[in-house]
């Protein structure tokens, strides 16, 4: 599992980098196209729900997610590596 | 086959909203409009239906709105003060599509006014009384028997068209008591169902979409604000807002000549009488006691939307007398659409004309 | 399936402020339904008018949204006419206490089966911040700019007087509390009122020295105290600090309600 | 034929129900036409009140009654404010305890409420006697009717007594009639 | 002497209305009319006036209304759903003859519709939106400055008639910030004294009574029933009933002529625009780009009771054009006086009608 | 002077119904007003809509009958427009407590000073007898003909919620104590609230076989239990008779208030 | 002081003969005008207010006034003795 | 003449009070006439804020902006919704650092918030520096009368910060002139 932010949806309001009692969010400091400040990620691999939600198959700690006014957090499966075939036109 | 009766208005107006399918009542009390609550009272119960008397008339229609959405029929009774209330929540209803049947037992106004005499003082009300522009249907019975035809027929409308219907009567049609035969069924209209994979708010060629009733999984959003097909809020997008209002207003006063229900007598007549709710049984008292006279009547049933067409049905029209138990609401409306005079016959304080009072006034208006 | 399922992905982002608690208090209440295993289908969110009321529009389930202050009177409408329906009403100060008093004591009263969530951030948001009926002595707002004099309701208080058969407290910060409290109100039959503490940094913050959206959360976390702490206090006679919001639950008990499934 | 009656006594006397009951008896055991109509309103509590009922052959169209030609008055006051200027050529019952004036036009006093009273041990069945006469005198809806709508009115367990009361009014209208 | 000022047009009624001696405001926040009741809040302290933020429009109204019997001139102001609402007591304060002025800044309808875009569309229910018959003042400024000369104006013939007048402005005008000339002084009517000896509701020759104002002994009855010339309820007799709302119609209905407000241009054109509130400064804008044209305008500041005879000032007028933010309601009430073709030019949405859109209705209209 | 000269004599015989308890609610409250003193030119009468909010218009001073439901809304502008002036505000049941509700907590609230007599007849008097907020469970109605299925308001602990500095509860049958009551109510700045349990005869006591007018006092008297003995009885754990109707003052304070004459 | 009972005003509720510690009031028999049993007094003079009323220049009990809804109940002077010249006109 | 203007952003750069200050100079201090509207609502919270002032020396008709000739865009968003479509013979002055696209017709690029950031050391008065530019580079009101307008609706205490703001945009005005 990997947490992200969706910066569509984040408007910056910082409430996530308080409340993580791992403090993995922290402030951003480049304003992306719409002007918002989003928070940057600080190894996130040591979030509780990122290391141990597939383990327990359930959510376990959630309380950015819940927090976030926006939206905004969420996590995505990582898939085990996976060749990929690409064709290259010519 | 129909069942011979002597019933009150009120009554038969409560006894015609259950025949149409009515399962739901939200009301409040008052005078000339209770008694339609109470009967519903006692008889919602043994029909599986519910009955609840709310806090307030606003409570009362909010009420019946969140009711019509999972499905029922619903209606509400009330009069003046009651009726002003509903106001808000009437546009509301207009502006999701919400059928419903509001019963409003006109009493004397302006205010408190004279609860417990008869008027039709609200006649304008029920069509301009909420903010905004819009359409609604409105009914006004002259006799216990059409407290409840029209009453089935408020239902039929308000689901055919998504839109709230009034019956408009007044208190001395909805306190009297006389013979009525009551059909062992009625026509009854639904709503026009749902067909999933359009959007909750997407409009067919009659301009009313499909009824997406709560609980079935269509995940509909209803709100007041200015919405797309989807239901979703779009409020400062001036094209959308314009297309919404003018589906609202035109699903309903296009069509206006359908579904208009008025009777007519003497269409060659020269002086004729609009009439529509008590004062139309003295209407037709004079035309009997003066068969020769060949004096026109048009007799409104359904009053808004207003059958225009209908005054073309007396192409002698000198004059059209319109006595009404106001200061003249619907002659305003016949102004807009005659050349010759119209002369309201406005009487208030809650006594009906009486055939004499009438005849004065028709042999004035023939001696022009 | 998670909360963010219960989410009308095509309407976010949401119309609400950065920082502002709704989203925060929606994700909770959604946390709730979701734990309880509530069927989307047969769940319908209803609010009147106000930022806080705008929530249901962000739910994809059936969803009415009213007329101001009017959403518990619809509300009965809906779980009376079909008690086998789950109704979730959100509403804001303004929305259940001003305008919409008496239907917030009528439905109490009532105690029609359904769950209250109050987003009660002491001022009108959605009309750009005037004072509400909860705004505490002495704030600031557009139409209380010399501090506002009249005293505020105690909306938890109310709904215990009048009728509701679990009442509870808490705040935007106390996401996990707030999650089982709405969670309670769902299994509780009758009229559930949950009371949350919201920050509006638009409106309420800017104008009361609480900039800073992380200012308003620690306010909640400092200013909060559970009501096992308050009672306790009071029945020792002991000072409870005048801006304590006490949170925690109030009342359940199992009075006769109205509109329970069978 | 267009029969106008007129009802009036003070609250509590039934007035109203009587007036129910004759149109009921009309319509839907004579099979003609009927319409009732009443005054409403807490300010006539305190004072008299008042019924009407128009019975015809045919459908009605004016509804209301306005110079009745048949006049039912239980009380002074009722008298007064709506008995006392009937027409010349009406017929007026009136209850002979209560009512102490008489009209210019023809009348019959009944003793309604004494022999509610005296004859059937209860004060409330006066409007039935009074009924039962109007109906004997006047012939305005036939007896069968009368009775089975009464019936049709009165609550569980009153059949007999109000069966007995109109009987008692017939009684008296005939008399009167003689 | 007037003061220049760059003024918001919600803060020029506030302005005006302070001016015109308004000490109490009753309100409830909504948009677009919020800034009237912010300013109040902050000036009406320092001024000795009483603020106070209702619960709800009901109580905002109920209140105003309680303030006024104490003697104070008092106002509110709302929008679209909030009128609704007081629609109940707008009928008491016409029923028991209170003056107060309500400013209704519209936004988009039906329901919760357009919150912040401009409308028109409260027009006919600021006339007929409370049940039963009455007549009321209503006003619609097109500027700022008009935002407070009207206001003004509102308070005085409130007082004067003893009834209800309305600012109905819109949000393009209610919002938009332009220059004003601020007076010195304005003129200000006040209530008509009561006179003791005389009945606390017997009306003079202009059928308004002297006010017998709360707390000077006169122990005045005040309820909305139907009631004598003593003010006590007399709810079961016709002719009072007739008689009493006669008056209260008559006594505003019948200074129709004189109390009648609007600007006449180029009476003697063909094609003649009818306009008020907003929609007027682009028929002033169009008229003044095409000075040759010689485009009728009659301007309604007073829009009821309507100026019928207005209309005669127009002897050639060949049609009527009447743009407005709503679909048609004021065009509906020409529609009765006139002869020739009344066009509605209905814009909804909120945007303001552009002078290019009128000057293609004028081509067409005067190329008919 | 006594009470009888508060009366507009030429307004006598009233409408109400023999054995009303209004009449006798009316006398107490004049019979208080008389007692402490008050000017007829200064005090204004305001009530809704009802049999009860007849009562202003028997009041030979300023008399303000408004709509249903909004007495205390109008009675807010009057008192906060004029402070100098005494309110006193009759209303009943449904008036207060159905429409009213809102205007009722938000007066509490306000603590506006102003003395509220609510003539508790458990039921619509002028409207012919429908069920109102605080019909008990079970009684008879026009719209309970099956008895009442709602929860009833306690209109006493509502008051105290909302913030009323002064709450009591009385009988029609306890003239002396009434007025009493109510004199402490016009004595104390703030919302006084005193709820008077009234009979009906017409229409409540005919459908729930409290037929005769003397049978209804002596259900008030019998009934009635002092909020000290209930409150003992309470504090012991012993049972209170579930139909008691608990009288006394119930809080008296003096929390903000507004409106209060300088 | 003499205790008295408008006619016009009494509805017959009987309320009186219920609260008077004295059993002034008892029950009705004749109808009046209206159609209303008034209550007959029977010894008024032993009515507190009667007695001392005037003594102490208060009312001292009227609870029957005070319960009295329709405002019926109330007290008349009696004058003391005034020869009255009677002119008759022939 | 009539100028008609549009300033766009987003919000919290005081695109409103910009405007507000912009129709005051003009009217209180040039003496001439000026109208000034915007966009209101919560759907506007997230996007792109919008107000318009329209000066003319002649009291104004028509209120609204339509085409307008003189724009003022702050944001990416503003200059998409509001700044994209600008008639060719229009001029806009754009903030660099915030908008990436260039109209087509004449425009200025004004470094405000940089400027706001490291010149004036605080953001908030981004706004002003550009009203400044505006100022300088169109004279559509007076330099005083800015001045003074500005001073009017500013907070106290912040005057000198504003009038630093005003000059740095005149500089900025002044070059882009050049
Ligand atoms: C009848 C009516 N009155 C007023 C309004 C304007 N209005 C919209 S939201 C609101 C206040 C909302 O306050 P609250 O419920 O606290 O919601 P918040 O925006 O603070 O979340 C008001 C007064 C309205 N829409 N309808
Ligand atoms: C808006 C409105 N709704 C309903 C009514 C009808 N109405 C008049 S009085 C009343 C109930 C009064 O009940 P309550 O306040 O308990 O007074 P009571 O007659 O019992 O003394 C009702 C519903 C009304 N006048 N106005
Ligand atoms: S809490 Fe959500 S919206 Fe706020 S900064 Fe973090 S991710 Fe963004
Ligand atoms: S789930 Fe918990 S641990 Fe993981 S990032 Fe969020 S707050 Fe931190
Ligand atoms: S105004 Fe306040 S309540 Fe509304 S969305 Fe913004 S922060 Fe939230
Ligand atoms: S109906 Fe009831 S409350 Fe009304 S006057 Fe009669 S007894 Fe009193
Ligand atoms: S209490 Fe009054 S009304 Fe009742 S019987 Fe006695 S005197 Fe008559
Ligand atoms: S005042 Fe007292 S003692 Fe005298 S009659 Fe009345 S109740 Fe009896
Ligand atoms: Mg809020
Ligand atoms: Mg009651």
């Amino acid at each position: 599992m990997k947490l992200v932010i969706d910066e569509n949806r984040c408007k910056g309001c910082n409430l996530c980098t308080q409340v993580c009692p791992y403090r993995i969010f922290s402030p951003g400091a480049r304003a992306n196209r719409k002007g918002i400040l989003v928070p940057v990620l600080d190894r996130p691999e040591r979030c509780t729900n990122c290391r141990l939600q597939a383990l327990y198959g359930r959510t376990l700690c959630g309380v950015c997610q819940l927090t976030c006014p926006d939206q905004a957090i969420g996590w995505v499966s990582e898939r085990p590596y996976e060749p990929v075939r690409i064709e290259v036109e010519y | 086959m129909t069942r011979i009766e002597f019933m009150q208005g009120n009554a038969a107006s409560a006894e015609g909203a259950l025949a149409a399918g009515c399962r739901f009542f939200g009301g409040y009390p008052i005078t000339p409009s209770t008694e339609v609550a109470e009967l519903m009272a006692r008889k919602m119960p043994k029909l599986g239906g519910v009955f609840v008397q709310m806090e307030d008339e606003i409570a009362s229609i909010a009420a019946v709105i969140g009711a019509a959405w999972t499905g029922k029929k619903a209606m509400t009774a009330t009069s003046g003060p009651g009726f002003s209330l509903m106001l808000e929540n009437i546009g509301f209803a207009i502006m999701t599509e919400t059928p419903l049947v509001i019963v409003n037992v006109q009493r004397g106004g302006p205010s408190t006014g004279q609860p417990t005499m008869s008027a039709q003082g609200d006649m304008l009300q029920c069509r301009f009384g909420s903010h905004g522009d819009m359409a609604i249907l409105a009914l006004a019975p002259d006799s216990v028997q059409e407290m409840y035809d029209l009453t089935v027929k408020a239902f039929n409308l308000a689901e055919r068209f998504r839109c709230p219907a009034f019956l408009m009567a007044d208190e001395i049609i909805g306190h009297m008591r006389e013979r009525i035969d009551v059909p062992d069924r009625v026509e009854v209209v639904d709503r026009k169902p749902f067909v999933p994979g359009r959007l909750p708010f997407e409009a067919d060629d009659d301009r009313v979409p499909g009824f997406p009733t709560f609980g079935q999984g269509h995940h509909t959003h209803v709100t007041g604000l200015t919405h797309d097909a989807r239901g979703y809020p779009v409020t400062t997008d001036p094209a959308m807002h314009d297309a919404l209002v003018r589906r609202l207003v035109g699903k309903v006063e296009d069509a206006r000549r359908e579904i208009a229900d008025y009777r007519v007598t003497n269409p060659d007549a020269e002086v004729v009488f609009i009439c529509y709710g008590a004062p139309a049984r003295t209407v037709r008292q004079l035309v009997a006691d003066r068969p020769d006279d060949g004096i026109g009547v048009l007799r409104l049933r359904l009053v808004w939307p207003f059958p225009e067409h209908a005054l073309a049905e007396f192409p002698n029209a000198r004059a059209f007398v319109v006595p009404e138990q106001n200061l003249g609401q619907i002659a305003r409306e016949v102004e807009r659409h005659v050349r010759v005079p119209v002369i309201p016959v406005s009487k208030l304080g809650g006594e009906l004309h009486t055939p004499d009072e009438l005849a004065r006034v028709y042999e004035e208006v023939r001696a022009r | 399936m998670t909360f963010t399922d219960w989410l009308r992905a095509d309407r976010l982002p949401h119309i609400w402020c950065s920082g502002c608690s709704n989203g925060t208090i929606l994700n909770c209440t959604l946390a709730a339904v979701e734990a309880e295993g509530w069927d989307r289908d047969r769940t319908v969110f209803v609010s009147g008018i106000g930022c806080s009321s705008r929530a249901p529009g962000y739910v994809a389930t059936d969803s009415l949204h009213t007329t101001h202050g009017r959403a518990l009177a619809f509300a009965t409408g809906v779980k009376l006419a079909e008690p086998s329906l789950n109704v979730v009403v959100f509403t804001g100060d303004g929305d259940l206490a001003a305008i919409g008093g008496n239907h917030f004591i009528h439905a109490c009263r009532r105690n029609v089966d359904m769950t209250v969530v109050c987003m009660n951030n002491l001022i009108y948001g959605m009309t750009g911040g005037q004072g509400s009926p909860t705004t505490p002595l002495g704030a600031l707002s557009t139409t209380t700019p010399y501090g506002a004099s009249e005293p505020a309701f105690d909306l938890v208080a109310l709904a215990v007087a009048a009728g509701a058969n679990h009442v509870a407290r808490w705040t935007a910060y106390h996401v996990k509390e707030l999650e089982k409290a709405v969670k309670t109100g769902l299994e509780t039959p009758g009229l559930s009122f949950i009371e949350v503490r919201a920050g509006c940094p638009t409106n309420y913050g800017r104008k009361n020295r609480i900039r800073e959206v992380t200012d308003m959360a620690d306010h909640f976390r400092t200013r909060s105290m559970l009501k096992t702490k308050y009672d306790r206090l009071v029945a020792e006679g002991k000072p409870v600090p005048a801006d304590a919001i006490v949170v925690g639950e109030f009342v359940r008990r199992a009075n006769p309600a109205m509109g329970v499934a069978p | 034929m267009r029969r106008e009656l007129r009802l009036s006594g003070f609250g509590g006397q039934g007035i109203m129900l009587a007036a129910v009951v004759l149109g009921r008896a009309a319509v839907m055991y004579d099979h003609t036409y009927a319409v009732q109509t009443q005054v409403y309103g807490p300010e006539a509590r305190g004072g008299a009140s008042m019924a009407a009922v128009v019975i015809d052959d045919n459908p009605i169209l004016y509804p209301k009654v306005t110079d009745p030609d048949l006049l039912v008055i239980m009380s002074q006051e009722g008298f007064e404010k709506y008995g006392a200027n009937a027409r010349p050529d009406a017929l007026m019952l009136l209850d002979r305890g209560l009512v102490h004036s008489r009209p210019d036009c023809a009348y019959i006093e009944v003793p309604a409420t004494d022999d509610a009273r005296s004859v059937l041990k209860k004060v409330i069945v006066a409007n039935i006697v009074m009924l039962g006469a109007l109906v004997a005198a006047t012939g305005v809806v036939s007896r069968e009717a009368i009775e089975r709508a009464v019936l049709d009115q009165v609550p569980k367990g009153t059949e007999d007594l109000n069966l007995r009361a109109l009987r008692q009014g017939y009684v008296r209208g005939e008399e009167a009639r003689r």
